[in-house]
C-alpha cells in the first residue's frame, strides 16, 4: 500500500476494485464506513454485489476480467473532461501522451460492451473519483490474479495518477495484502529474483554484498517462481521442494495437476501446524510453532514492523520456524547459530536498507512503516510524497485482453474465486477453529437465483461443477450477490477443492495465476 | 388468502393445556374466524422465548401470538 | 358409540329442538346432541323422549346422513351386573327451583334468573356465547342484584334450613366476572344476611370485589316485582340502619341453594343408606365419608353443602375408604401390555409418511383432502402419503402399522382432529409398529381448520397445507425420546402426628403400605386432644384415644416421636430424609410424604388476653367444659368476641371454624344452665351447611347474637373479677355493656409458617403461610412437586370432618405413587448438556416444580427428570438455551415457525 | 506510590486477597495485569488506565479455574455494576471480590461524569441523515417514526461485519454457547448478518444485564450504537418489572418473578 | 496462578491488528483487542477474535514425522532433521542445486522468512525460492 489504513478516514472518495474489503480485510471496510459516514464518495466495481456494494454510491458489476476495459474507460472520460490533473501529470510523471493515446479508443460505448457497465455509470465513477479529492484506490487479488494482472495494476496506477492520488496522504494505490506476513515475505526475499528489500540476485553489488555478509558465493541468476517450480516438478527438473508453512494442493490452480506432479518429486518436506492436504504426501514433517508460540516480526499491508510476542512455550515438541531453519541449515554443512530472533533481525536490517534503521526496541509495540533507513527515521506512512522510487512516476498504456478462458458453449459460466468472511486461505487454521468453522462448515457455490430457477436447482442441493480441468461437487447457494451466468466459490474449504477447476495460465510478468476467471459448467445431479 | 387487501399472516404459540384446547373448543362449538392464524403447539407458554417471536418476525410474520 | 366421531352431522340435520338443560333452558339443542362441548366421550347421543323416530316412527334422518354409519336405532337399554367389593355414591346436588317461590317473580320475568342460568350466560360455551345479555331482549344489563339464601337458611317457603355453603363465594365471583364481561361500568348489588366466604383466600376476594365496586347490602330481600312498560324488575329493602330503599335493577339472580334430588332418596332407600332431614347422608364427624351402610360410601354435596375443592377432597377420601378394604385385590384385574422391539432410527434419514384424514365430511367437506395429500407428498423427506375417511378407525390402525413397516417409515404425520385427543392412539399404534412413540406428530386441520373455516373452504386448504408443512417439518428433526423405568420406594412419611396426620397414616397401612410417622412433640394427638367435641356432638378424646392405639398397635406404623426432620434429598419415589431426634439421627428411603403438621391457636394481645383470669381462648373454654369447671356454674354472663386475629390486616383470612365452635360453646353452656345470659358478638355468623342448624338452635334458646364492625370492635376492660365488655348493637343503635364472668375470644387458627419444611420437599407457601397446594380447586391435596402431598390444617384452617377427608384424600392420592411398580421418567422433559451449562441459575429460579438442582462440585444445573414436568420455561429463560425441552426443541420449533410463513 | 498502590500492596500483603487485577503499561500500552504477593513491587506500575478492559471477566475467568481465590480488582462505575451482574448470576463470589474504586462514568446508569472513557467523536453527515448517531439518548431517538427507527436501525445493522465483538468483549457476558451462535436461529456464513434478528437477539440477552459501560461499542468495528440499543431495552426492563441491571444487586432478575408476583399489564 | 497478557499480531490478513493474547497458567485461554493499537483501534474480526482456537487445536501436529513405507512414524527432531538433510543433500549432488525449491510462507515471521531465503540461496545454493503472494 502506498498510503497507510487510517488515512482512509479522510479521503475524499474511496474506490474498491476488485475486494471483497468486508470479508477479508474487515477492519480496513471499518474505515471504509467511517469515511463514508464522515462524508467521503465510495465507488465499488465487482463483478459480484459485495457487502460493500451495499454502501457505495455507485456499484458497478463489471464483467470478470474486464478491469483494464473498465479503467480505461473511467480515465477516457476523465482525460476528455479535463478532470485530470495537469500539474500533477507535468510535474511528477511521464509518458502520459502514451496513455493518452490508447485511451482514445475506450468510449464509453464500447467500454460498456466489454464490461457490461452501463456509459453513464462509467460517467459518473470518473467524475466521482476525479472530483473528490483526495481518493483512495482500493483493490485486492480481484485485480492480481488474472493473466492479465500486471496490466490491471498498471491500470490502477494510471487512473491514480492521473488524478494526482499517488503522493497524497489519504489517496493512493492500495493492495490490500491478503495474508499476513505476504508484504514481509516479499521484503525479506522471499521471491525468485531479489534478495531482501528487492535488491536483485542479478545485481552484482547486491549479489556481492549478500555472498560476503552470508561467507558464500550466491548464485545469480533468478530462480523459478512457484508456478515455475510446478512445471519444473512436472519436467523432472525439480526433484526436491521445502514448503515452510504453504498449501499448495489446495491454494495453487488446477489443482489436480499439481497433486499429480507433487508425487514425482524424489523428496517433499513441510513445515506446518496441522496435517494439510500437502504435508499428507511429504516425507518429512517438520511441526512449527504458531504466532503465538514464537517471537518474531511481521510486515502488515500498510508496510508497518511490528513485533509479534511469544505467549507460550510451542506445544508438544513444536518448534520456533526459525531453530528448525537453523538446526537443518547447520546439518546441511552451512552453520547457522543465531540464540534469538531479534540476532536475525539485526543481521537483516543491517542488509536490507528499507529496515535499515529498525531495531526490536525502536519497533515497540506500535512497530515502524518503511522506508526507515535510519535510527531516527521516523518511517513512512505515505510512498512518494516527493518522489517515485524511480524518480518519475510512469504512465504505462496499457490495452484491453481479455481472460485466458471465456466462457462457450461447452463451459457456459464464469467462475471466480475467493474468500469468505469467517475462513482464511486453505482453512487450514480457520476450519480447526470452532467458532470460525461453526460459522461455515462446508464449501459452497453462489448461483443467482434466475440460474438456480433454470437449472431447478434447491439451496443447499449438492452440484457438480465441471472446467476442462476438472470437476467437483459443492451445494448450492442462492444468492444476489452473483449475477446471472456468474458463480462464485471460496476455495477454503477441501472438500469441495474449487482450485480443481481453476486456471493455471498466469500472467507473464507476475507469473500470477488466473484465479478469478474460468469458464465452468454446471449439473444436477440426479438423484 | 384473497389478494386484494392485507391479510396479516400470524403466528400463534397455544399452550398446550389451555389455549391449543381453547382452539380445540373453538371448532367443537363451530365458531368461526380469520384462517390468518397458523398455530404451533407449545407445552406451556413459559417455554415461548422471545426467540420465538423474533423468529416469527424475522420469517415474515406480521403477529405473533402467545395464548397460556 | 365406537362408530361415532362426533362430527355433528347428525345434530345440524335433526329436524327436533329440545330445550337444552345443560344451559338452563336458555337456548335449544336437538334430540341428538352432545351434553356439552366438553362432554367425554364425546359422542352424540339421542334423546329417546324427544327423538321423532321413537315418539312418531318415522324420520331416521341422522342414520342416512351420518358419515360414520354410527346411529344405532336397534340399540337396546341393557341391564349390567357388576360384582363389586365397594360401592360410592356421588350423586351430586341440583339447583334450589324458585319457580314456586312467588314472591321473586322467578316465573313471571324473563330477567329473573337463577344462579346456574346465570352461569351459563357468562360462559363462553353457554347460549349467548360469553357475551353478558340479559334474556328478555339481549341487552347488555348495566345493573344486576344478586339475592343471596334463596332455598337455604329458609324453613318458611322451603324446608331447607341448612346454608348451602357456596352461594357466597359464587355470588362474589359472578359479580366480578360479569363486571369483566360487561363493556361499561356494571352496577352490581349483592344482597345477603351473612357473607360466608370461609374458604382458602375467599375473604381476600370478596375484599376486593368491594374495592372494586360491588354493592354488599346487608339485608333480606322479600320481594322482587315486575316494573310495569319494562323487563326490569324493582327492588324494595331495608338497611341496616332500618331505612327503606327502593332499587330497579335490569336483573336479579337468584343465588339459588343446594339440594338433594328426591330421586336420590329413592335410591339411598333402596340401598339401604340412612339420610337425614335434608336428604344429606347422616354419619359422624369421625367418618365424612361413610354410610350407615358398611362398603358403601358417600361423597360430594351428597354429605352435605360444599364447594369444589371440598368434593374433590372427598372424592378421594371416599376412593381410600374404599381401597383400604380392597387393596388385596389391588391389581387382580389388569393386563398388561406388550409392545414389539423398537426399531433404531437414530442412523437412517427421515422417511416421513402423511396420513390425511377426511374425518367423514368433517374435513372433507371444507378442506379439499385430495389437494392437501398431493401436497403432502412433495414435501421433503416424505415418502408415503395417504388418504382417510377415517384415520382413527381400528382397521386404519392396522393398516398404518402394515404401511409403517413396509414402507419403512420412521416418522408419522397424521393430520386430522386435535392431539389432545388422537395422539395416544396414534402414539400406541406406533409403538405397535415398533416405533418410537415420539416420533409423530398431527397436523390438526379439524378443530383448528375445517370446523372454524368452514365458510371459506379456499383458505382452509391453504391452511392446511400449512399445518401439514409445519408438522411434516417437525416430524422430520424428531427423535425418539426415552423413557426409563426407575425403582421406587413403597414406604410413606407422614410428618405431624395430629388427627390428620394420623388418619392418613392408618389409611395407608391399611392397604399394605409402611409408614414412618413424624412427630415433633413426644406425643400423638395435636389440638385434637384439646377439643371438646365436633360440632355434631361427638366427643374427640376418646376418638383420639382410639387412634393412638391403632397406630401404636399397627406394626406397619414406625412411630418417630420427638423428631424433626433436618434434611430431605431426592424425589417422588426416592426421597431420602432426614430424621433428628435430640442426638440421634437416622436416614429413612420413602416414595411419597405426607405433609400434616397443622396449624395452632393465636393468642393474641387483645381483649385483657392473657392478662385476666376471665378472659378464655377456644381451647381454655372446652377444657373448661369437659372438666365442668366450677368457673362455668357460678357464672351469670359469658361473651364470645369472634374473628379475633382473623379476617384483619395481620391475618385477612377467615379462620372457619370459629362460629360453629362458639356456637357449640353457647349451647352447651345454655344447655348446663338456661338462666346464663349468653352473647356471641360476630361479624358474619359463618354456620356453613348443616352447623346452620345449630345457629338456628342457639337463637331459639335464648343465645344472643350481635353484629359488630371491624372498624367499631368491642371494648374490654377488667372490672374486678369480671370484665366490662361495651359494644354497639345495630339493629337498636345502642352501646351495650355487659359484666362478663367469662370473655371466650374465638382467636384466630395460625400457621406454623415452616419455611424450612416447604423447603425441603421444595412446595410453596402462601402469604399466609397455608402450604399451596398444586391447584386451589382441582387438586387440592397435591402439591405442584410430585410425591408430596398435604392435609389438614396446614393447609387452611378446619374442622375435624374436613381434616379427616383430606386425610384420606391424601392418603389416597399417596397410594398412586406408592402403588406404582416403577415410575416412568423421560418423555417430554428438560435435559441440559453440563458441558454447555454456565451455572448461572436462572432456569433454578424459574422451575415452577423444583425440578433443577445445582451440582455445586460441576457447577451446572442438573434436571431431575422425575420432577420436570416439561413446561420448557428454563429452555426460554436459559440465556444460552442449554435446556432443551426434548420433543419441543428449539430446532422442531423453528422448522414450525419456517414453515408456518411458506 | 500513591494511595492505590498502599491499598493493593497492604491487602496482598495481609493476604485479604491473592491477586490483583489492573492495568500496567508496556511500550507505552496499558495492558490488563495481576499484581500478586511474589511480585508486589510490581504494584508501583499499577496504573488507572484510560482504555478499559473487561477486568470482570477475567475475574470470572480466574474464579472458574481458581474458586478459591481471592481477588482484588480496579473498578471504575462500570466494572463495579458489571461484577454486581456477575454475582448476580453465580459466575462469580462476591465473598471472593475486593475492589478499589475509581470514582467515574460517563453512562447515565450513574450521574457523576468524571470518567476516562470519554463521549465519542460526533458522528458524520451521512451518519446523522440515515443512521443512528452514537450519542443519541433513547428518548431523542424515539422522535424517529417507528417506520424511520427500523430504516435508520437496519442500516446500522447493515453495516456489521459480524465479529462478535459486541459479545466478547462484553462483560456480562458468560455463556457457554451463544445464542448468536444458533444456526436454526440466526443465519451464518453470511454476510450482512440477518437484519435485525442478529442484533435484536442480543438485544433481548441484553435486557436486565446490560451495565453500560460501552465496551461494546468501542469494539464495533462499524460503529454501530450499541449503547443506545441496549439502554432502550434496558428501559423497559426497568418500567416492567423495577429492574436496574448492576445496581440492583444480590436478585436475578428471574427471583424478582418469585411466589407473590403481581404483574399490571403495560404497554411496551 | 498465573496470568499474562501479551500483545502480539494477528496471524490472519494483512491489516496486522493488535491482539492480546490471554494466557493463564501457561496456556492461550483467550483473545482481546489491543485497545490502543494503531491499526485496529481496539476492534477486531471474526478470524482475530478466535485466533487462539487455532494454536490449541486438537489437529496441531506437535511432533516431527518421517514417511516410511507410505506411512509417518513420530521421530525425534535429530532424526527429522538428519534424514532431510541427507535426502537434499544428495539430491543437490546428484542434480545440482536448481533441482531444489523452496517456498516460503506469507504466514510466517520476518525472521524465519530471512532464514529461509538464506537457507536456500546459501545452504542449498538455488534462487529458486518463492512463495504464495500470488495465491
Amino acid at each position: 500500500m502506498t498510503n497507510s489504513m487510517k488515512e482512509f478516514e479522510d479521503s475524499g472518495c474511496i474506490f474498491v476494485i476488485g475486494s471483497n474489503t468486508t470479508e477479508t480485510h474487515p477492519i480496513i471496510a471499518g474505515r471504509i464506513m467511517t469515511a463514508k459516514e464522515k462524508g467521503a464518495k465510495l465507488i465499488v466495481a465487482d463483478p459480484r454485489n459485495i457487502h460493500l456494494a451495499e454502501f457505495a454510491d455507485i456499484v458497478v458489476h463489471h464483467r470478470l476480467g474486464s478491469d483494464v476495459a473498465l479503467l480505461n474507460g473511467m480515465m477516457h472520460v476523465i482525460v476528455k473532461n479535463g478532470w485530470h490533473d495537469d500539474k500533477h501529470i507535468e510535474e511528477r510523471t511521464e509518458g502520459f501522451s502514451d496513455l493518452e493515446e490508447v485511451l482514445e479508443d475506450y468510449t464509453p460505448k464500447k467500454v460498456e460492451a466489454i464490461t457490461g457497465v452501463g456509459c453513464v455509470d462509467i460517467e459518473r465513477m470518473a467524475e466521482m473519483y476525479a472530483g473528490n479529492h483526495p481518493a483512495a484506490l482500493l483493490y485486492a487479488m480481484g485485480i492480481t490474479q488474472h493473466t492479465t494482472g500486471v496490466d490491471n495494476v498498471k491500470s490502477c496506477c494510471n487512473l491514480a495518477m492521473l488524478c494526482g492520488n499517488v503522493g497524497v496522504r489519504s489517496g493512493g494505490v492500495n493492495p490490500l495484502r491478503g495474508q499476513s506476513n505476504v508484504q514481509g515475505a516479499c521484503d525479506m526475499g522471499g521471491l525468485p529474483n531479489v534478495f531482501p528489500g528487492y535488491q536483485p540476485v542479478a545485481d552484482q553489488t547486491a549479489n556481492e554484498k549478500f555472498s560476503n555478509a552470508w561467507g558464500k558465493a550466491l548464485p545469480e541468476r533468478a530462480g523459478l517462481t512457484l508456478t515455475d517450480m510446478v512445471k519444473g516438478m512436472g519436467d523432472g527438473r525439480i526433484k526436491a521442494l521445502c514448503v515452510f508453512g504453504e498449501n499448495p494442493k489446495l491454494s495453487d490452480p488446477d489443482s489436480g495437476h499439481l497433486d499429480h506432479v507433487l508425487k514425482k518429486l524424489d523428496f517433499l518436506l513441510v513445515q506446518d501446524l496441522y496435517m494439510t492436504e500437502t504435508a499428507a504426501d511429504a516425507d518429512v514433517f517438520f511441526a512449527g510453532a504458531s504466532v503465538a508460540e514464537e517471537d518474531g516480526t511481521y510486515t502488515n499491508t500498510e508496510r508497518r514492523c511490528m513485533r509479534g510476542n511469544k505467549a507460550i512455550d510451542p506445544l508438544g515438541k513444536a518448534l520456533p520456524d526459525w531453530d528448525i531453519i537453523c538446526r537443518l541449515s547447520s546439518a546441511m554443512g552451512y552453520a547457522m547459530d543465531y540464540s534469538c530472533p531479534e540476532e536475525i533481525f539485526d543481521e537483516m536490517t543491517s542488509l536490507t536498507p528499507s529496515y535499515g534503521g529498525m531495531t526490536y526496541e525502536r519497533l515497540g509495540i506500535n512497530g515502524l512503516q518503511w522506508p526507515c533507513p535510519g535510527k531516527d527515521h521516523p518511517g513512512t506512512p505515505y510512498l512518494h510524497k516527493d518522489n517515485f522510487s524511480r524518480g518519475k512516476g510512469k504512465f504505462h498504456a496499457v490495452k484491453y485482453l481479455d481472460p485466458d478462458e471465456m466462457p462457450d458453449e461447452d463451459y457456459p459460466f464464469f467462475l471466480t474465486t475467493g474468500r469468505m468472511f469467517s475462513h482464511y486461505h486453505t482453512g487450514t487454521m480457520t476450519r480447526v477453529s470452532p467458532h470460525l468453522h461453526s460459522e461455515q462448515k462446508s464449501g459452497y457455490i453462489e448461483v443467482s437465483p434466475k440460474d438456480a430457477g433454470d437449472m431447478m436447482l434447491n439451496d443447499g442441493e449438492n452440484v457438480r461443477v465441471l472446467s476442462r480441468r476438472g470437476q467437483i461437487e459443492v451445494p448450492v447457494k442462492i444468492t444476489s450477490r452473483v449475477g446471472e451466468g456468474l458463480l462464485f466459490s471460496p476455495f477454503h474449504f477441501r472438500e469441495n477443492p474449487i482450485n480443481r477447476l481453476t486456471n493455471p495460465a498466469f500472467d507473464p510478468i507476475a507469473k500470477i495465476p488466473e484465479f478469478k476467471v474460468c469458464a465452468v459448467k454446471l449439473e444436477k445431479i440426479a438423484e | 388468502m384473497k389478494t386484494d387487501k392485507f391479510e396479516p399472516k400470524i403466528v400463534a404459540f397455544m399452550c398446550n393445556w389451555c389455549t391449543y384446547g381453547a382452539a380445540d373448543l373453538a371448532g367443537v362449538s363451530r365458531m368461526s374466524y380469520p384462517p390468518n392464524i397458523r398455530p404451533i403447539r407449545v407445552m406451556c407458554s413459559a417455554t415461548v422465548s422471545p426467540h420465538y417471536i423474533l423468529r416469527a418476525l424475522q420469517s415474515g410474520a406480521d403477529g405473533v401470538f402467545v395464548g397460556g | 358409540m365406537d362408530k361415532c366421531i362426533a362430527c355433528g352431522t347428525c345434530a345440524q340435520k335433526c329436524p327436533k329442538k329440545v330445550e337444552d338443560e345443560y344451559n338452563e333452558g336458555l337456548i335449544k339443542r336437538k334430540a341428538i346432541y352432545v351434553p356439552y362441548s366438553q362432554a367425554v366421550p364425546l359422542k352424540y347421543t339421542i334423546d329417546k323422549d324427544y327423538c321423532i323416530y321413537f315418539q312418531k316412527g318415522k324420520c331416521r334422518a341422522c342414520e342416512k346422513l351420518c358419515p360414520a354409519k354410527a346411529i344405532n336405532f336397534e340399540e337396546k337399554e341393557k341391564e349390567l351386573i357388576l360384582n363389586v367389593g365397594s360401592l360410592i355414591l356421588s350423586p351430586g346436588f341440583k339447583s334450589f327451583d324458585p319457580s314456586s317461590y312467588d314472591a321473586y317473580s322467578y316465573a313471571r320475568l324473563s330477567n329473573v334468573v337463577t344462579s346456574m342460568e346465570f352461569e351459563r350466560i357468562l360462559s363462553a360455551t353457554g347460549p349467548f356465547m360469553g357475551h353478558l345479555s340479559r334474556p328478555s331482549d339481549r341487552k347488555e344489563p348495566q345493573k344486576i342484584a344478586w339475592i343471596q339464601c334463596v332455598g337455604s337458611r329458609d324453613l318458611n317457603t322451603c324446608n331447607n334450613g341448612y346454608c348451602s355453603s357456596v352461594c357466597c363465594m359464587y355470588a362474589v365471583k359472578q359479580t366480578v366476572i360479569a363486571g369483566e364481561h360487561s363493556k361499561t361500568p356494571l352496577d352490581c348489588a349483592v344482597f345477603f344476611m351473612d357473607m360466608r366466604t370461609h374458604g382458602k383466600d375467599f375473604d381476600k376476594y370478596y375484599e376486593n370485589a368491594g374495592k372494586a365496586g360491588v354493592r354488599f347490602i346487608r339485608s333480606r330481600i322479600h320481594t322482587v316485582e315486575p316494573l310495569p312498560g319494562s323487563d326490569d324488575a324493582r327492588i324494595r329493602y331495608v338497611t341496616e340502619d332500618g331505612s327503606m330503599e327502593d332499587e330497579i335493577f335490569d336483573m336479579v339472580v337468584l343465588s339459588t341453594g343446594l339440594e338433594i334430588d328426591a330421586s336420590i332418596a329413592d335410591l339411598s332407600e333402596r340401598l339401604g343408606v340412612e339420610l337425614d332431614k335434608y336428604r344429606f347422608t347422616s354419619t359422624d364427624a369421625f367418618h365424612p365419608v361413610g354410610t350407615s351402610i358398611p362398603g358403601i360410601y358417600a361423597c360430594g354435596v351428597f354429605t352435605g353443602p360444599k364447594d369444589i375443592p371440598g368434593s374433590v377432597m372427598e372424592a378421594s377420601a371416599a376412593a381410600c375408604a374404599a381401597s383400604e378394604k380392597l387393596s388385596p385385590v389391588r391389581n387382580s384385574n389388569t393386563r398388561k401390555f406388550v409392545a414389539p422391539p423398537e426399531v433404531d432410527v437414530s442412523a437412517q434419514t427421515p422417511r416421513v409418511g402423511v396420513f390425511v384424514c377426511n374425518c367423514g365430511t368433517n374435513i372433507g367437506g371444507v378442506v379439499r383432502v385430495p389437494e392437501v395429500a398431493e401436497y403432502a407428498g412433495t414435501l421433503p423427506n416424505v415418502v408415503y402419503v395417504e388418504e382417510n375417511l377415517f384415520t382413527c378407525s381400528q382397521d386404519t390402525q392396522d393398516k398404518m402399522t402394515d404401511v409403517i413397516e413396509k414402507e419403512s417409515l420412521n416418522r408419522v404425520v397424521v393430520a386430522a382432529c386435535t392431539p389432545r385427543t388422537h395422539e395416544a392412539l396414534f402414539q400406541e399404534t406406533l409403538i405397535n409398529a415398533g416405533l418410537n412413540k415420539y416420533l409423530f406428530e398431527m397436523a390438526n386441520i379439524r378443530n383448528h381448520d375445517s370446523w372454524v373455516h368452514a365458510d371459506d373452504p379456499d383458505a382452509a386448504t391453504e391452511k392446511a397445507k400449512d399445518l401439514v408443512r409445519m408438522a411434516v417439518a417437525k416430524a422430520a428433526l424428531l427423535s425418539p425420546l426415552k423413557q426409563t423405568d426407575l425403582s421406587l420406594s413403597h414406604d410413606a412419611l407422614v410428618v405431624g402426628g395430629g388427627i390428620s396426620g394420623m388418619t392418613a397414616a392408618l389409611s395407608l397401612c391399611k392397604q399394605g403400605y409402611h409408614v414412618h410417622l413424624v412427630e415433633k412433640s413426644d406425643n400423638l394427638g395435636g389440638n385434637g386432644r384439646k377439643i371438646y367435641k365436633t360440632y355434631s356432638g361427638e366427643e374427640v378424646r376418646p376418638f383420639i384415644d382410639a387412634l393412638v392405639k391403632d397406630i401404636e398397635a399397627e406394626n406397619l406404623v414406625t412411630l418417630h416421636l420427638g423428631t424433626s426432620i433436618a434434611n430431605v434429598d431426592g424425589f417422588v419415589g426416592n426421597f431420602k430424609t432426614e430424621l433428628k431426634s435430640g442426638e440421634f439421627s437416622e436416614t429413612i428411603e420413602h416414595g411419597a410424604v405426607i405433609l400434616a403438621t397443622g396449624a395452632k391457636e393465636s393468642r393474641p394481645g387483645e381483649y385483657l388476653l392473657g392478662e385476666h383470669d376471665a378472659v378464655v381462648t377456644h381451647l381454655e373454654m372446652d377444657q373448661l367444659l369437659r372438666e365442668t369447671s366450677p368457673k362455668l356454674e357460678d357464672a351469670q354472663n359469658v361473651v364470645f368476641i369472634q374473628c379475633v386475629g382473623s379476617r384483619n390486616d395481620e391475618n385477612p383470612y377467615c379462620s372457619k371454624v370459629c362460629c360453629t365452635h362458639s356456637v357449640e360453646s353457647a349451647l352447651a353452656l345454655k344447655r348446663k344452665n338456661p338462666d346464663l345470659n349468653v352473647y356471641i358478638l360476630y361479624r358474619d355468623m359463618r354456620t356453613y351447611g348443616k352447623r346452620e342448624d345449630l345457629y338456628r338452635e342457639a337463637r331459639e334458646i335464648g343465645v344472643l347474637f350481635v353484629r359488630y364492625s371491624k372498624e367499631d370492635k368491642p371494648v374490654a376492660t377488667a372490672d374486678g373479677e369480671k370484665v366490662l365488655v361495651e359494644f354497639r348493637d345495630p339493629l337498636i343503635d345502642r352501646r351495650l355493656a355487659v359484666k362478663a364472668d367469662i370473655l371466650c375470644l374465638a382467636t384466630a387458627i395460625i400457621s406454623h409458617r415452616d419455611r424450612q419444611l416447604a423447603q425441603f420437599f421444595k412446595v410453596s407457601m402462601d402469604s399466609d403461610g397455608w402450604f399451596l397446594e398444586a391447584h386451589q380447586k382441582l387438586r387440592p391435596v397435591d402439591f405442584a412437586n410430585d410425591g408430596v402431598f398435604l392435609c389438614g390444617m396446614a393447609h387452611y384452617p378446619k374442622p375435624i370432618e374436613e381434616s379427616i377427608a383430606q386425610a384420606k384424600a391424601a392418603a389416597s392420592r399417596a397410594t398412586t405413587v406408592l402403588s406404582m411398580d416403577h415410575i416412568q421418567v423421560g418423555g417430554i422433559v428438560s435435559y441440559i448438556a453440563p458441558e454447555l451449562c454456565s451455572g448461572c441459575l436462572g432456569c433454578i429460579s424459574v422451575c415452577p416444580f423444583g425440578a433443577i438442582d445445582f451440582d455445586g462440585e460441576k457447577r451446572v444445573a442438573v434436571v431431575n427428570q422425575a420432577l420436570c414436568k416439561g413446561c420448557g420455561a428454563c429452555a426460554a429463560a436459559c440465556p444460552s438455551e442449554t435446556p432443551v425441552l426434548m420433543g419441543f426443541n428449539n430446532d422442531e420449533l423453528y422448522a414450525q415457525i419456517k414453515n408456518a410463513l411458506g | 506510590m500513591n494511595m492505590m498502590h498502599e491499598i493493593v500492596k497492604e491487602w496482598l500483603e495481609q493476604e485479604k486477597i491473592d491477586l490483583f487485577i489492573g492495568y500496567k503499561v508496556v511500550d507505552g500500552h496499558p495492558l490488563p495485569c495481576f499484581f500478586t504477593r511474589e511480585n508486589i513491587d510490581d504494584v508501583d506500575n499499577l496504573v488507572e488506565s484510560k482504555a478499559r478492559y473487561p477486568l470482570e471477566k477475567i475475574a470470572a475467568k480466574v474464579y472458574s479455574t481458581h474458586p478459591e481465590m481471592k481477588i482484588g480488582i480496579l473498578a471504575r462505575d462500570c466494572n463495579q455494576r458489571a461484577l454486581n451482574v456477575l454475582y448476580v448470576w453465580n459466575q462469580l463470589d462476591p465473598e471472593k471480590i475486593e475492589t478499589v474504586g475509581i470514582n467515574c462514568c460517563p453512562s447515565p446508569a450513574r450521574e457523576h461524569a468524571d470518567c476516562s472513557y470519554l463521549e465519542r467523536e460526533p458522528s458524520g453527515p451521512l451518519k446523522t441523515l440515515i443512521g443512528i448517531e452514537n450519542n443519541l439518548k433513547p428518548e431523542q431517538a424515539e422522535v424517529y417514526s417507528q417506520e424511520e427507527r427500523f430504516k435508520r436501525w437496519s442500516y446500522e445493522f447493515e453495516k456489521c461485519i459480524k465479529c462478535y465483538g459486541c459479545r466478547n468483549i462484553c462483560p456480562v457476558c458468560f455463556c457457554k454457547e451463544c445464542s448468536l451462535e444458533h444456526s436454526d436461529l440466526i443465519k451464518k456464513g453470511e454476510l450482512p448478518v440477518e437484519i435485525p434478528i442478529f442484533h435484536l437477539v442480543r438485544a433481548v440477552h441484553m435486557a436486565g444485564r446490560c451495565i453500560d459501560c460501552g465496551l461494546c461499542e468501542d469494539a464495533c468495528p462499524a460503529n454501530i450504537p450499541l449503547r443506545l440499543l441496549y439502554r432502550e431495552v434496558n428501559q423497559i426492563t426497568a418500567r416492567l418489572f423495577d429492574y436496574r441491571a448492576g445496581t440492583d444487586s444480590g436478585q436475578s432478575p428471574f427471583s424478582i418473578l418469585g411466589e407473590n408476583v403481581t404483574l399490571e399489564p403495560m404497554s411496551l | 496462578m498465573d496470568y499474562q497478557m501479551v500483545p502480539s499480531i494477528c496471524p490472519y490478513c494483512g491489516v496486522g491488528c493488535g491482539v492480546l493474547l490471554e494466557v493463564i497458567d501457561g496456556k492461550l485461554a483467550g483473545t482481546l483487542p489491543l485497545k490502543t493499537h494503531p491499526n485496529n483501534e481496539g476492534k477486531l474480526c471474526i478470524k482475530g477474535w478466535n485466533l487462539h482456537e487455532h494454536v490449541v487445536s486438537d489437529n496441531r501436529l506437535l511432533f516431527p514425522l518421517v514417511k516410511e513405507e507410505g506411512r509417518f512414524r513420530e521421530v525425534a527432531w535429530d532424526e527429522a532433521i538428519e534424514i532431510s538433510a541427507k535426502r537434499l543433500k544428495a539430491i543437490i549432488e546428484e542434480f545440482g542445486p536448481d533441482s531444489v525449491g523452496v517456498l516460503t510462507s506469507a504466514k510466517m515471521t520476518n525472521e524465519a522468512n530471512y532464514l529461509i531465503q538464506k537457507f536456500s540461496r546459501a545452504a542449498i545454493g538455488t534462487n529458486n525460492v518463492d512463495h504464495c503472494a500470488r495465491l
